[in-house]
């Protein structure tokens, strides 16, 4: 048992290091570490760069350009771009319809798709909830009818992140009107530009648009872009659940914001004291730091399991309860830290480039929204309630 | 002892309730916030009809001559409606400070318009560096002839978009910390030097950056003592926080509201959520909690009008942070309990959620009112 | 609209103040003020006291001995007794079974019994719980069969307070088997020197002697003492519990026990600073404080509708819980307070008249004991989930 | 970076399981309480037996010169099973001190015995007016000719109604709160001056108040350096603190597997009170705050050894800080569902509520921890 680093660990993540400070736009870096509006462009160019040096994929097996790295190295692969600033790489082709076409898609698909994914040709998005089906999932009613070569798509898809940049889009859709609820699903594969369908945006309360309504009506879907079994799209979303949960703890982007808390805690004064100085604010920090410590141990401890052979169990619903909280916890405490000026809503200085006068510190501007916008990390990817009711199933037995 | 409301009470608690209801739809707002102004001026002319911005205002100034619980009651049925209206900036700020520190000549002039409508207030004190510390103030005031020159910063002037009339705090004398040397001026909008940054907030209300550069003002402009307005100012500024308690409880009710009767209504997996026991305690929860800021949000409304300032100083500080921490609890649960659709522009849930927030951050948080009331 | 007591109501608080002062017996009042434990004595020789007064049961109606006050001025009473270190009123009989015989009771009983509550003659508890009936009431076993003109008792009841104490003891029995639940259910009076009952002690992780076990082998319990109707014994419980859940937020205790708590902080030094002077413990101090007030105000938002007429309805559940958490807060903050010193078990220090050296302070041997006790608070009367389950349907209608 | 257990460590988590599942049931465990000593000498000797006593004692003075990630594992069974013979002072605190400060000399003498199980430890530091404060000290320490004579008060001294031997920090110089100028001496029980009283702990183990009144000693007593021992003690003590933590971690882990098994056996309403969402998601609540604990546990465990004290700090202050929360979450919850049950002493339940309890108060609590995490 030793919970440092080896020397060869370390030396793997200043390699990785010094390649991000070479190869990410200062621009882009920018953006990401004051929380400002990422464009599309941020993320392909990014994604390319990755891809050039071969390190889009590491988590994916090597037959399919994945980097064999251990799940230390993977782990600090991630903690270290994070660190530096580069964005996230969108994980609905590289972490989820990409491990499902690995597992259970066609030569086909996995020739076509995963090749494109890599190169970030394809911007994929995902299409689950539906009005009527947020936490019941496999209530859903978008419903796909075969007519000879093609599956016929109607209905609707809602929260659907970024489906405005997207090519792609990965759909459960019920096949078997008949067969009672997860039974009946399966899952397409649907070009965005196929005539019939309509992307709507949602606006929320920060103001921003970063979910959508996706609509299908009499969509043309060929035959073939069906993954694996008709009927079978449960198992197969559920798989992809699973390997979504790991990711969502966010360690790493967590470790990030914390810093700028700190570095927002240290400028603000109060009558001439540094915010960070004063104890109640002070050791709320402290608490929050202590949780993230916590939580990047308990990380560590799934993975090193996971590299026993062990896959990811209810550990990861754990993990994605109290990443999420801490996700909330930081974004709140900035916001209360920059006092008054959390209140005016400035949306133009989140912009790169916009060169106004700020109002209030230059910081301000994304604290108030983003502490709204950050309610949404304990309802997606499966409410904190579905996870406990999860949790409580499958790790307790109740 | 004695929990009934007056008639008087009871009048403007219809009058309150029903103008929220027939003129406050959810749609309805959403189109004030979209325009130009970001308030209804039409309504502001029907508050005035209905005596709603005359009610502190004693009867030969054309107002109600009535009592700050009053005011408060007609804050809970705005909260209740997201009222976004300058009422607290014109009416409770305003109107307070000029009510406590003003001559007799200045409150002929000020009040009865006010109370017609015919002028809005705002009261610009805090400072880009003042945060929570209403005795930290950098403005000048310096005296040349007969004359006052004022120079400095206000930041986060609620209703400052749209006010005609600023009462601006600043400091003839004494250090920036000092709570001796504060002076208040009347400083009308158009006087020269005088810059008006105006911005809408993340909740729909409006506020402004305001700047003074060699504003110069008549001797007939201080308002209360020369050095001595810091009492004053408190005083104002408490019955702000208790004003807003009182809104911030009318918004909690409709939210707790909402809340409820989504679980009542959104099924899942074939029952309605509200079948969940994990729902219905926490629901009990914000339910308790409501209970708890109601009746300091009553304790608050009932001490803002005493003079003792310790005494006052407890209970508002103490309601404002039962509030803090159950608006807080309320708000997020209830966009929890919503899902998706309570984090976005086009349901009214995300709506009260940031008001609740907002109000935490407006003059004080949590954190700030409870050292307060420990010091008290 | 008035939040201030008026002179009238201030006068009579004077009036009792100086009355209590002048009776309360100053080693009681010692005993209550540090914690030390309470005898029966103690409580009898201040019911006695009460009853010469004409006190002892001002919530009653005139006609059984009531005071006639206003609800404002019940509470006055209450609050400035226990501000003065009274032992509470044991509240079986005077709040629990006297009611219920004034309502459901047999002229003979209430001819009988009331007397005997008021006097102090008779000392009551009550056998509601048994081992397998908890939060589930209802499903108690205890059993009576009547035999001519007796019922025969037998069965267990368990938590019941001071039975070691107790002259009487009010019952639910089941006397219907075939009945389902709440139905077959009675209540009787029975006398505690009746052969074939046995109180067993329960000792709490406090080392304290509160609660007992009661056994009932073949008790005979006269007809005549049957309360009401046969089988209607569920409806008398309810109206019973009902009452009793309006005393229970405590809010009178609570105050006296903030005063202690901060008389300990600013005892206690943290490198030579008073612990109330430190901002950490200063503001746990004042959140709590702040929760008591509204509670406070909260009890007499409630007393006041009832003033008005309206019964307590579900306002006395949210009591219970807010009473009972801050109680427990309160316990768990003096506990906190004296540091280090929480440790030692030193239970002859909370004995009158003991006079050793304390270890530490002479007011630390309470508090990690009462800490545990308090527990109890969410537990009993119906436990704090059960006020939600209550609230839930009741004032939710969920 | 490596999270699997040495074989050493395999071996003694089998063992020291194995002796609590077999040794230590709640009735044995309660007759020991009732016992004089309060623990059992005869378990003691199969400690040493069994290599308890000695696991970080070089094998040169009969140990197994394991590492303090062996102990705290150890550490974690006992939890599991309440045990209250006084490892921690002894082995932890008391060896611990001796072999971060003791000269060649005093190792040879103290840690054979002790791993024999023939010595028994106290470190006796904190004093009645100190609270948390590990530089608070008035117990003074005169040299006269080749003596030194000690006199002053420790209060809470644990494991000191049994200790054969003391180690005693004193103040050779400096102010009450100095970190300079404190010294350790060894003391033998019976020592003309000291006089030790004896007590039992709410939670069961036991401990002493100790005073000194003249107490001589002769100059190979002194342990570590004169006047600098400072740093040894605070790194002893966070030793002992990462040692809490691993039990602390055991007694959770017990705790929570009771509660589960009584909500799948305790039927109300005709039904588990398992089935219940809202204890299920409690519960769920507990599980995580377990295994948040226990990874600060382990950080704690393989930073106990670390002399680079800063980050020491962070990851025992820290440790400290989620144990207690964690513990504070787990007994009042496993109170509260198993009802009154849990607060007799005739159930296990209530013992672990108590010990977790007590764990919080020892060697400080979460707020001096969140305070010294926050500033280390």
């Amino acid at each position: 048992m030793d919970l440092r680093y080896t020397a060869e660990e370390l030396g793997f993540a200043e390699e990785v290091r010094s390649w991000v400070k070479a190869n990410l736009s200062p621009s882009t870096r920018d953006k990401v570490l004051n929380a400002k509006h990422l464009e599309k462009h941020d993320y392909v160019d990014w994604h390319r760069k990755l891809h050039e040096r071969g390190w889009v994929v590491p988590s994916w097996p090597v037959q399919y350009g994945g980097t064999g790295w251990t799940t230390i190295e993977r782990h600090l692969f991630e903690e270290v771009l994070t660190e530096e600033g580069a964005p996230e790489v969108i994980s609905f082709g590289v972490r989820m319809i990409g491990p499902v076409l690995m597992a259970f898609g066609s030569d086909a698909q996995k020739g076509h798709y995963l090749p494109r994914i890599r190169s970030g040709e394809d911007w994929w998005c995902q299409g689950f909830s539906e009005p009527g089906s947020g936490s019941d999932l496999a209530s859903l009613r978008t419903k796909a009818v075969l007519e000879s070569d093609h599956w016929i798509v109607n209905g609707q898809k809602t929260w659907t992140t970024l489906a405005q940049h997207a090519d792609m889009i990965f759909c459960l859709v019920r096949t078997d009107p008949a067969a009672k609820k997860q039974m009946g699903i399966s899952m397409l594969l649907i070009d965005m530009k196929s005539p019939g369908v309509t992307v709507r945006p949602i606006i929320t309360i920060d103001g921003a648009h970063e979910v959508n309504e996706v609509f299908f009506d009499d969509v043309k879907v060929p035959k073939e872009n069906l993954v694996g079994e008709v009927n079978k799209g449960w198992d197969y979303a559920k798989f992809l659940l699973s390997h979504e949960r790991t990711g969502i703890a966010r360690v790493g982007r967590s470790k990030r914001e914390l810093e700028r808390l700190k570095h927002i805690a240290k400028t603000e004064q109060v009558d001439g004291v540094p915010l960070i100085e004063t104890r109640a604010f002070r050791e709320k920090i402290a608490a929050l730091e202590i949780d993230l410590m916590a939580l990047e141990i308990s990380g560590m401890r799934m993975l090193a399991a996971a590299q026993e052979g062990k896959a990811p169990g209810p550990e990861a619903n754990m993990l994605k309860i109290t990443g999420s909280v801490i996700q909330q916890r930081l974004s709140e405490l900035m916001m209360e830290a920059v006092g008054p000026y959390a209140l005016p809503f400035d949306p133009d200085a989140r912009e790169l480039g916009w060169n106004g006068t700020p109002i209030g510190p230059d910081y301000a501007a994304p604290l108030a929204p983003d502490y709204f916008n950050y309610r949404k990390t304990s309802i997606y990817g499966g409410s904190n309630e579905i996870q406990r009711n999860i949790l409580s199933k499958a790790k307790l037995g109740l | 002892m004695d929990f009934n409301l007056s008639d008087t009470q009871r009048m403007l608690e219809d009058t309150a309730v029903r103008l929220v209801r027939e003129r406050y739809g959810f749609e309805e707002r959403t189109r004030i916030l979209a325009s130009p102004d970001g308030f209804s001026r039409e309504l502001w002319a029907l508050f005035a009809e209905l005596g709603l911005l005359g009610i502190e205002v004693p009867e030969e100034h054309g107002g109600i001559g009535g009592q700050f619980q009053d005011l408060a009651i007609v804050l809970e049925a705005f909260g209740r409606g997201l009222v976004v209206e300058p009422y607290l900036p014109t009416v409770v700020l305003g109107g307070g400070i000029v009510g406590l520190a003003g001559s007799e000549a200045q409150k002929t002039d000020i009040l009865p318009r006010m109370a017609e409508g015919k002028l809005m207030l705002a009261l610009a004190h805090g400072e880009p560096k003042s945060r929570y510390t209403l005795n930290h103030v950098e403005t000048r005031a310096v005296r040349i002839g007969d004359k006052f020159k004022l120079d400095g910063a206000k930041s986060v002037v609620l209703g400052g978009d749209c006010a005609d009339l600023f009462i601006v705090s600043a400091r003839s004398s004494g250090g920036t910390l000092d709570k001796t040397g504060l002076s208040l001026f009347l400083v009308e909008r158009g006087t020269p030097g005088l810059e008006v940054r105006a911005y809408a907030n993340v909740d729909g209300t409006r506020a402004a950056e305001v700047t003074l550069t060699g504003v110069e003002v008549p001797e007939t402009a201080l308002l209360g003592p020369l050095g001595a307005a810091y009492p004053f100012i408190e005083h104002a500024i408490d019955r702000g926080i208790a004003a807003l308690c009182a809104e911030a409880v009318g918004a909690m009710a409709a939210l707790n509201d909402l809340t409820l009767d989504y679980l009542k209504t959104r099924t899942q997996f074939g029952t309605p959520i509200g079948s969940f026991q994990v729902l219905q305690h926490r629901m009990v929860d914000m339910t308790v909690a409501l209970e708890q800021a109601s009746s300091l949000a009553i304790l608050a409304a009932d001490r803002a009008s005493d003079p003792k300032s310790s005494e006052r100083r407890k209970a508002i500080s103490g309601a404002k942070v039962q509030i803090g921490k159950a608006g807080r609890l309320i708000g997020q649960e209830s966009v929890q309990m919503h899902g998706g659709i309570g984090l976005t522009m086009e349901y009214s849930a995300g709506h009260y959620f940031k008001r609740l927030t907002v109000i935490d951050r407006l003059f004080g948080d949590v954190d700030h009112h409870l050292s307060r009331f420990a010091d008290a």
